[in-house]
């Protein structure tokens, strides 16, 4: 898509989004892969402090995607500011910035921190299944934690709030109003799946340090599929609609069922960040052959 | 795509001092390019390791001990010990084009350096190398070079321990001026590769190459570890080889990296 | 494995098991799975009265696996007893009864139902994603709920009964926990994952009649090794672990994070029924290379 | 594994009558044998069909009302909609080693005989085709077979509306006596098919393959409702096409099938 979407409030120049925690940790790659066709660029959730991650080997490929346990490296704040700065001041990209804390009240702090210039939207990621044990249960478990997260996130910025949530958890599209009447401005979806546990069979240790680690890339698109299927038919806050993308038919599947915007993570593995580019010229190549219009796609399933 | 995704291998043999061990894999046979590295993952410890040998059947890494990983490794990994291998991975060295080659390595950078100079001259290419180390016992793996015919092999210590004392680049200037090279290829410390060029610059225009380092997390292209400021190439997957003229539009080249969390370290 | 393996008190002659659902409805296919290799043979989830099932399509093939929603359908129980008796008395392999119901009561009667002499061991399958719309969240959804079945099931038999679990709901491991504190005799792990939606970009309608289907297939083999592993820490009693297997070296992670025996299912869409006979093979040189025995191995992850 | 994998297709083409239709998809290139079929799913409907057209470009399945989806399809799908098509699936009639066929289409069982004909035809094989229907006009879609020169047609209807009246085992000995048949390939009712075989093999023992009709839910051969009795071989993966002494073998083969819900219901 090469015509302005507005998301949020936000206009996004071309309809896909780079995943959180993919090439997001410096400005200079977040600003190459708006070059290669991204409309909106997430960054690597920021946390308030400093956080090292876990220790390497944090990701392995598996014959149908990867499980990863980066386990929210940070830069901090701090850091974080500069690098969005580089992104906001030399791409045309929607800058999201994905926030992660520990408490409630340190995705408030850590909003409160950020320099409210170099964002446009503030994802909340409230789902990353790779510190469970530091953290327990992501915040995206039940309706009750994900909305207050959001109701003291809200305080924090005028801008555009968006929640990320996880695939792992029952009712998502219960989890998706809860967030939406707590004042969610949309909501991003699916985080990694699972999670999934790979061992070396000569070794007998599983292949991540952390033993276990998030799925993603094209083993999970049809949940995915499902999960923001579930989730339009619960809200009408916009979606932006990720996991397993990696070709322009996922991508059209994911906006078909409610999806305004499309997100892609894993696939950069596949086919390079030129994948942006690849999948809107398919999509406009596709809406050209169907005579539809971008807008009509969206949720199209839902009207059948 | 199975180059992605790891396999462990027992090591059948280990050379080396306690400093640095050369480690060797029975992986068959493979398309690997001299340049490229592999992730290995030894007792869920993972970092980059370029290829310093192979023979169409057996691979081998040379690691320096120098900080927690590579002394686990050194210290701890015997023969018979399992490694995780994920690779070939990255770009590689451009050989096709040209025939007379000056290879620099400096370090544990002679370890991608000495798996070229093999490559070339099996396929009978000319190479002069240059390696430059601390101490000469840090060179003993790169010694069988010296039997090839198409290769020059000479060696800089720091103290004195070798063939010839002092830097590296002090060798630069002979050969250039003995030999018609056509492209050099560059692996070491970044200061050390800086003031290489810019030797190099001063007697010839031909393509440098240039083998970069970088904390890598995930060694494919995603994590975002690896990306250099302001150009935004990934060195693990738009590298770790890059032409030289493209580093300098890098502001990081010789001046900086970034650590595991991704906060800044000056050189 | 050509030696016998002994599980929940039932010697087993080969250490594979062919999944509930698959190739599991009359006697002569279940007969013909365990010629191809199977130990043990798991017919498609009895229930006690005739169930047609949704209509098709019901199950679709994406590139790493497969969704299904076949919703369930039986013979019911007398149908049923015929093709089980055809199996115990044209077969050496261990039958194990699959059995569902709508409510606890339901699985008693079920059970009840069934000749006990056609069954070696009766498998509670609480973990359907398929049949929500008409029954709600699986029974598989907390420790109270499975433990409840499971304790009502247990006066409807003697014999060993093993409950399949869902890695669709938090902590299986303190749901296998629960279910063998209420004297579960072996847990099966795991059911589909999910579910997932596939849709064509042509009609906008989802593939499957259904709208939502399980996942099952190669893409899932990370969560159900992890999902193996949860339960082999929480529990004491023995696990057929399955989901994805469809080579020897999955198989074996499977059993190495604490499985006692494996099980196949949509594995046969790539390999046919030999995949048992295959992976059996591969084990067995696998062990002899590594010099291990199959005890050994079961859970061996855990002992490093 | 692509062929497992459903993909829409416009239908560009509809022929036929209210009973009976075929529909056209353009598909290009793909591997398809005779014998095979495809799932076709149309608005949320899906069976098994035979192909019973494919040049190379364009496939085409005849579809007769018999109940909910065929009902469906003849009367609510027009040139234009979608149809989901899973295939080609299953496995195909033996020609190879066959120079002189007979082939034989009951009722909707015309439709992969029609294909195999025209496959017969294209390879210069020699084949005699009997076609039997309830009336003349179920078999007009077959038609354009005559105009081959290795294939001889013939119908039989029972209603009289077309060149022979009767049953279309009737015309089998006429065929069996004038041509050196090598394999005779049957698709049709049952009943029909035991009737024909044993018809033949009172003259001849050449190889009969029949090809199979069970209710299929997935048609990819794991879900197990298309197995036959005792024999436990699946229809869709292991079939259609089976020999008849193993057919013989199985007990339900012209006795009884098993419906949507798996219980057994007699022919
Ligand atoms: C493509 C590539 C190929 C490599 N090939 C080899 C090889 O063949 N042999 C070999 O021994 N090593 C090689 N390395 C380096 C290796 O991967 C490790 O980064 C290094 O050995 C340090 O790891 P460690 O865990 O032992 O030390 P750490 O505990 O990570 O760090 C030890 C010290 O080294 C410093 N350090 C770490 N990384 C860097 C860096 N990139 N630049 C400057 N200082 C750094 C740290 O700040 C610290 O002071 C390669 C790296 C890359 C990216
Ligand atoms: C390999 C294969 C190829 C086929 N090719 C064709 C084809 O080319 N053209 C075509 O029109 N049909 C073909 N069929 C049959 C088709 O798939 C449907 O089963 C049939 O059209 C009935 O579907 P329905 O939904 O319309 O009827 P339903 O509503 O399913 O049933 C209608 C009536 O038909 C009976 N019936 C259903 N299935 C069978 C059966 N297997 N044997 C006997 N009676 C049955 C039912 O009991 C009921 O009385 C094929 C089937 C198979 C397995
Ligand atoms: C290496 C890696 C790191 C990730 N880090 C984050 C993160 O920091 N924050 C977050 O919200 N999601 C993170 N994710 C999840 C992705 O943003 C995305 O939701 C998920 O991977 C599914 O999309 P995909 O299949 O396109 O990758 C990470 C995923 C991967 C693979
Ligand atoms: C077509 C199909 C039907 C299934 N039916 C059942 C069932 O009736 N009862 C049950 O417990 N599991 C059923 N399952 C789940 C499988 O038994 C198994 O748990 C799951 O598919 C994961 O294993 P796999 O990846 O090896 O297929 C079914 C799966 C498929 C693909
Ligand atoms: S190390 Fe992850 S992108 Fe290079
Ligand atoms: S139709 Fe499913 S096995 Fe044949």
């Amino acid at each position: 898509m090469t015509h302005t979407i507005k998301f949020a409030g936000v206009n996004f120049n071309r309809n896909g989004v780079l995943a959180s925690g993919i090439l997001g940790v410096t400005g200079s790659s977040m600003i190459k892969t708006a070059q290669g066709g991204a409309g909106g660029i997430t960054c690597k959730s920021i946390s308030k402090n400093f956080r090292k991650g876990h220790p390497t080997p944090v990701l392995q490929v598996f014959k149908h995607g990867v499980i990863n346990a980066v386990g929210l490296s940070s830069t901090g704040v701090d850091n974080s500011n500069n690098e969005l700065r580089n992104v906001k001041n030399n791409s045309d990209a929607v800058v999201i910035a994905s926030v992660f804390g520990g408490t409630e009240i340190e995705f408030k702090e850590t909003i409160e921190e950020l320099d409210s210039s170099v964002y446009d939207i503030i994802e909340l990621n409230i789902s990353c299944p790779n510190v469970a044990d530091e953290f327990g249960h992501a915040f995206a478990n039940s309706p009750h934690s994900a909305s207050n997260v959001m109701r003291i996130a809200r305080s924090a910025t005028n801008k555009p709030i968006i929640v990320k949530l996880s695939p792992n958890y029952p009712n998502i599209g219960l989890i998706a109003k809860a967030c939406e009447d707590a004042g969610a401005d949309g909501i991003t979806a699916i985080n990694t799946v699972g999670p999934g546990m790979l061992i070396d069979i000569n070794t007998f240790q599983p292949k991540l340090t952390n033993k276990v680690g998030g799925v993603s890339g094209p083993a999970i698109l049809p949940i995915a599929i499902r999960a923001v299927y579930d989730i339009y038919k619960a809200v009408t806050i916009p979606i932006i609609g990720m996991g397993g993308i990696t070709e322009v038919e996922d991508a059209i599947q994911m906006i078909a069922v409610g999806a305004q915007l499309y997100g892609v993570g894993t696939g950069i593995l596949y086919h390079g960040i030129d994948i942006f580019n690849t999948i809107n010229t398919g999509i406009d190549e596709y809406l050209r052959e169907k005579n539809l219009q971008y807008d009509d796609l969206v949720g199209i399933v839902h009207k059948q | 795509m199975n180059n992605l995704i790891e396999k462990s291998y027992k090591t059948f043999r280990v050379d080396g001092c306690t400093d640095q061990k050369t480690f060797y894999f029975k992986i068959g046979k493979v398309d690997i390019k001299p340049g490229q590295f592999y992730m290995l993952n030894y007792n869920n410890s993972q970092k980059p390791f370029s290829v310093s040998h192979y023979d169409g059947e057996n691979i081998g890494f040379t690691i320096l001990k120098r900080g927690n990983t590579t002394l686990h490794m050194i210290e701890n990994a015997k023969i018979g010990d399992y490694f995780g291998l994920t690779g070939p991975l990255g770009n590689s060295f451009h050989t096709e084009q040209y025939t007379n080659f000056l290879l620099i390595g400096g370090g544990v950078g002679a370890a991608p350096i000495y798996f070229l100079s093999e490559y070339l001259s099996k396929i009978n290419k000319k190479n002069s190398v240059l390696f430059g180390s601390r101490t000469s016992s840090l060179c003993d793996f790169t010694h069988n070079l010296k039997s090839n015919k198409s290769a020059t092999v000479s060696y800089y210590t720091d103290d004195n321990s070798g063939e010839n004392q002092g830097f590296v680049t002090n060798g630069i200037e002979e050969i250039l001026q003995k030999e018609k090279i056509d492209t050099v290829c560059l692996c070491g410390p970044e200061k050390m590769m800086i003031v290489a060029s810019e030797k190099i610059k001063k007697f010839t225009s031909v393509p440098i190459q240039i083998s970069m380092e970088r904390y890598m997390k995930c060694g494919i292209g995603i994590c975002g570890s690896c990306v250099l400021d302001d150009i935004g190439l990934r060195v693990c997957a738009d590298g770790p080889v890059f032409d030289y003229e493209l580093l300098i539009t890098s502001k990081e080249f010789g001046k900086y990296h970034r650590n595991s969390g991704g906060l800044i370290e000056k050189f």
